[in-house]
């Protein structure tokens, strides 16, 4: 036992946080996200020549064979800076499942693109009328010219408008919510057919509404076996959720600093707040609350590789936790800044935004009780 | 005991329900209100005003007002709620009004409360400073008497809707000696004067609703001192106390719960509708039973205050309980929404584009960050609970 | 709307309080629960002679024509001395079915004993496994020789030790759980067949698990008609959850009052402990739970006339808020009280029972949270 | 990082894990502490001392003690509060030892540590006052030296099964001059010494479990000072933090809710089993996962005291955390059993009859009240709360 990291994970970590703080400072961040594209494609380039792109491949893939642990102290430096950049998407998703259950030939075809910072991926699984449940697809691949033909809705795909490829979860068997029967796609968002509307996030994000109407892919376009893609989906969309749960460890340790900073430092009826034992316990509270959210995400990221039941628990586990420890801290911590933390000037409200993101992503509390009590 | 209303006054509900519905207009009905223009703002109290005399629901008769009794303002309030109509100009009709009517003298009263009536001055309150939130006492913001002026200097913040502003009222410290709450002033103040700036603050949903105000070597005549020079605290505190009836906002949010429910009833989890998984309907409930309460408790409160006992320091009840449902109910919007909860429309031209998801989804991660400035306003719910403390418990 | 006591409402609370005040002292009532008996008969008849029992009743039949804002105010000064004598057994619940359900004959030949303090009544309504739920009745009855044959198994009848009659659920027709064919009948507690197993309860009192086997009772015995009395059993009980959530709120003014008088005297680090603002803030919340309970307990009062969906949500609500607010108002008097607060000779630990008996009493917080959601 | 033990770990597990079970007397299984005995609770540490040398997990092996590591001793517990087994007695074995092996002299280390391993000698703790809950520096009890004795006058309370005990270690005053921390010291008191008075307290859940003691001019020899005069703070403050480490009490709350669930599936809602009504399902995975959350910080902290870092103030965390699911665990079984939550099982004969209702109902409303005690002892959470405030988070 032991949760100390390796000396290669120490250098990671320490590469990524100077790399940030040298480039990622509040003022930097905020022109980007209010920018047209909404985010740094020349930073996306830099990410891949310091090898962060690289991070979760095997070595064999041109990767540097890192896994869970290193996804996670990249994502909870990334969660401090609130990084925009579509790392998640690309890398973490579509990456995963390329390495995971791509053919030898789509690894070659497209995993030296995410690598080398040429090509951004986003994935479509989730619908308007599923809610957080990858099986409520609505969206259908059926047989044609040898490929398929691709029609439906999906909705909120966050990096979409930053992205040139997609994957797309659609039904080519069975029946709505059915496990049997869903497949997943590789798709050209450039390809006829493919309609996005693109919107902001409320955590300075970019995403799709997406529409598919008669869309065809080749052969080459399917991932894993037909009808047997959910397993893999939840697999990934699992590893997703362990890596946003050590974005939002981030937020939160950095919401902490910023309020411990803030506290000590303003004065009301002649006295530092922080001097307030009523503010203090609320403090230490939202420390508790980091220390378990920062316990349940390491967890999270050590059982990704357990049997599915033990997976699933953990990974719903470290959802709930994260949820209830990220709203408690977030809204903890504007209100102790009172004023401005509700203003779009300052850090406070925009960690507080991401938080919110983060805690609704991949399905939400409820979601993730049920899924815990079922596997209990 | 009995809960009811006197036959009398659901004579007067009657009258009022069918006002609202044969006068407010429709195109305005739950606008947000930061993205409606001074004329829509302005429209309802207009409208009540012209048809019946009913823009200030707490002034006195003499004074153009209504002169309702507690329950008759309770009425009115619940009734205004329930229709969604624009909610009445607090500064000018809700805080000043009655500041002015006690406390002005009568060219003040004959200038002023009229204009404030008919919407053609707007006012904005300065009352918070940089260095002092909760600690309004601590206020720095300087005027120095010069002949017949008052120079101020200084900066206020929080001046919600400033934009629109015509005049501020505004406290500012005319006796630097004396101890924290003497020597302040209640002043008002054309927007106008040169000298004073208007900067905007944005909000974390995008919203601009508040402001700074700069003041610099703004002249203005000693005939806008309200009341005596240094007592200005005895008008703000004064201000303060009518800030906080009707916080509450049972009504407001029995509202919101309804449409809350709407949309639960849309959402589907796995084929069912998310009103009735047990999960969501049962947070539900504990916030309609909460409200429940804190409907009672404020009508315990006014049956009190019909009988002459004013509202005490209880009333921060009614602000604690009243912010965390309206908080609340916003959280659990977002909750319903799912995926849609992500999506971000800040104002302008993209605010009237289609919503992204289903149109009830539109605006409701905005609600739930706009509404965090609740637990933070008018006396945070951290003074509030020292309030009750001292004033209350006697500890 | 008024929410102010009327003169004679006044003086039956002044008359009450200055009953227990000189007779209802800590020591007097510690000794009172761990005697043999657990309850003082003597102090029963003065409480007939003040004319308490007769509170609830109309003047045609020997009552004071009070109403349930009459029974509030006396269940909140009997919760403020936690008084243990069977007024809600006797003359809320059993004297309640008898006045709105009983027969002239019944009326006659029993409210005379209540309102004289000569005859203690229980209800055995509750069943092992039935839970909350009043229709989920295994006990049966049979028509037998003109009159019925009861038997079965009825769970925590409180004050039924004291008791000379009870009043019995049984089905009488239809399956287990379903709305008709319950019917209410009048037992004899010394008839044959009826096997009681006495034992204590957590807040002081005494309460029997029964045991009917082959009772026979006769026609007289039965309240209303025959296999309707669930609605008649729903309405007593939302009765006596009104009253009881009255209870309540006299036994959380007591404990606030008592955490304020122990907190401004005891000193630690060299000032009173009521000077730690955090300690503040909580009393505060205390105080804020109780204010709440206090006006769902009068709403749940005012609404027992009101037509059956109405009053239903607003008892259940208001069980659901005294549930809340008691365990919250308990939970934290003994907390702030420190280790006395833990101690039997002291009364907080004593109100923290009783307030936690209330809580699971005609249902829990689950319970009514379920049937306020039915409602809505 | 990796959370597995190491292969010699694991095989240690399995060693512990078959001694319990082919040596804990099954009839003393899940007994409640106040209801047993002195020789019920001191069975297990003979056993395990005699077949073992297993009675002192935290003790250097050259005193008799098993000079495990840390993950050791961590596995010791898990498995003991899985197989349910007599807890540890805490105060000569985990508080006591510990001080005598560090500080004490050669004599009393030869005297005392052998005895307390059999059992021969029970010990209790003199440190609360009636005056000094959680501020203890603030106690009153005084030692004056006279010759070859202290005289020692005072009054301590919340003394745990002093009815069984025939020595108490005990924190006096000995200059009454000093400021608070300085000026105490360390006394081992024979407590069948005239004018040592032993009075119950009886809890509120019925149990005497705790007691008051009075020393009225009790004469102690100088030999039975631990250490230095007047340094008595330091090994007090040594002795509590050995307190507080497996305070977390995981195993323990692990097994509580398996037989929690246990309880859920037999009790029925309309038919259903609670265990799977939305309700109560909800609540008890918040409750694993708040659990899950512990078991991992706890790691986490036992995996820095392997590598020698010390459990810090962090271990604060621990008590908050445990004590606060010890309690809902507790209040959760209450809600499990329905009705039968208001049974009260006096200690005593009736204790001994058939359960009320299901023999799972047994002294749930009982433990539940027992257990409001964890959040007060050991340093109360407000306590453990302002000293990281304090100490971790420097404010």
């Amino acid at each position: 036992m032991d949760f100390s990291l390796s000396e290669e994970q120490t250098l990671l970590r320490n590469s990524v946080q100077s790399f940030l703080a040298g480039r990622y400072d509040f003022d930097t961040r905020y022109s980007t996200i209010n920018s047209e594209t909404g985010w740094r494609p020349e930073l996306w380039r830099e990410m891949a020549e310091l090898g962060l792109l690289a991070a979760p491949f095997p070595e064999a893939l041109g990767g540097i064979d890192g896994g869970p642990v290193e996804t996670m102290l990249l994502m909870e430096e990334f969660g401090r800076y609130m990084v925009v950049e579509p790392y998640l998407e690309t890398v973490v998703m579509a990456g995963g499942l390329l390495r995971d259950a791509g053919s030898e030939a789509q690894q070659e075809a497209h995993l030296p693109g995410i690598i080398g910072g040429d090509s951004v991926w986003a994935v479509a699984w989730a619908e308007p009328q599923g809610r957080y449940n990858p099986a409520d697809i609505a969206t259908t691949a059926s047989a044609s010219d040898g490929g398929y033909v691709l029609g439906g809705k999906k909705a909120v795909v966050e990096a979409a408008p930053w992205a040139d490829k997609l994957i797309v979860s659609a039904r080519s068997d069975g029946r709505r919510r059915e496990s049997k029967g869903v497949s997943l796609f590789i798709v050209d968002k450039a390809a006829e057919g493919v309609n996005c509307r693109d919107f902001r996030t409320i955590d300075g994000r970019r995403a799709s509404e997406i529409t598919l109407k008669d869309v065809q892919v080749g052969p080459e376009a399917l991932i894993g076996e037909l009808n047997a893609g959910l397993p893999l989906l939840q697999r990934m969309l699992d590893e997703a959720t362990a890596a946003i749960c050590a974005d939002a460890v981030g937020c939160m340790k950095a919401l902490n600093e910023a309020t411990k900073e803030y506290t000590t430092t303003r004065k009301q009826f002649g006295v530092p707040i922080a001097s307030f034992q009523v503010l203090q316990h609320r403090m230490v509270d939202m420390f508790i609350a980091t220390e378990q959210a920062t316990s349940m995400a390491i967890k999270a990221a050590l059982k990704l590789d357990a049997e599915d039941a033990e997976r699933e628990r953990a990974i719903a586990g470290a959802k709930v936790q994260i949820g209830q420890s990220a709203r408690y801290v977030s809204q903890e911590a504007v209100q102790l800044h009172g004023g401005v933390g509700v203003t779009d000037e300052l850090n406070v409200g925009h960690y507080f935004k991401r938080l919110t993101a983060i805690a609704r992503r991949f399905g939400d509390e409820d979601y993730h009780l049920r899924r815990y009590a079922r596997t209990g | 005991m009995d809960m009811r209303f006197s036959d009398a006054d659901l004579a007067f509900r009657d009258e009022v329900r069918a006002f609202i519905a044969d006068n407010f207009p429709p195109e305005l009905k739950d606008r947000s209100l930061y993205s409606m223009t001074r004329d829509d703002l302005l429209a309802w109290q207009r409208i009540c005003h012209e048809k019946k005399g009913w823009a200030a629901p707490n002034w006195p008769k003499e004074y153009g007002g209504t002169g309702w009794s507690a329950v008759q303002k309770y009425i009115w309030n619940e009734e205004n709620a329930r229709a969604g109509t624009t909610p009445t100009n607090a500064f000018g009709i809700l805080m000043l009004g009655p500041v002015l009517c006690a406390f002005g003298n009568e060219q003040q009263k004959e200038y002023f409360l009229p204009r404030i009536l008919t919407g053609e001055h707007w006012w904005c309150q300065g009352y918070s400073e940089p260095g002092a939130g909760s600690d309004l006492a601590g206020l720095k913001t300087r005027a120095v008497r010069e002949g017949d002026h008052y120079i101020v200097n200084g900066h206020k913040i929080w001046t919600t809707l400033a934009q629109h502003a015509d005049w501020m009222f505004c406290l500012v410290r005319t006796d630097p000696e004396a101890k924290k709450q003497r020597g302040i002033s209640f002043l008002l103040i054309d927007m106008t004067t040169p000298g004073v700036t208007v900067r905007p603050i944005i909000t974390m949903d995008g919203a601009h609703e508040v402001n700074e105000v700069f003041l610099e070597n703004v002249k203005v005549p000693v005939e806008n001192l309200v009341g005596q020079e240094n007592d200005g605290w005895t008008y703000a505190k004064f201000l303060l106390g009518n800030e906080r009836s009707g916080i509450a906002g049972v009504a407001r949010s029995r509202e919101a719960i309804r449409k809350l429910k709407l949309m639960a009833e849309q959402e589907s989890v796995d084929g069912e509708p998310l009103l009735e998984t047990p999960g969501f309907s049962r947070k539900l409930a504990e916030l309609e039973i909460k409200l429940d309460a804190l409907e009672m408790t404020e009508l315990r409160t006014l049956a009190a205050e019909s009988q002459g006992r004013g509202p005490g320091p209880e009333s921060s009840i009614l602000k604690i309980e009243g912010t965390e449902i309206q908080q609340r109910v916003t959280e659990l919007a977002l909750e319903a929404v799912g995926h849609y909860g992500l999506v971000f429309t800040p104002p302008g031209p993209e605010a009237e584009a289609p919503a992204i998801g289903p149109d009830y989804t539109r605006g409701v991660a905005q609600r739930y960050m706009n509404m965090r400035k609740t637990s933070i306003y008018g006396g945070s719910n951290e003074i509030q609970r020292n309030i009750i403390a001292k004033m209350v418990l006697g500890l």
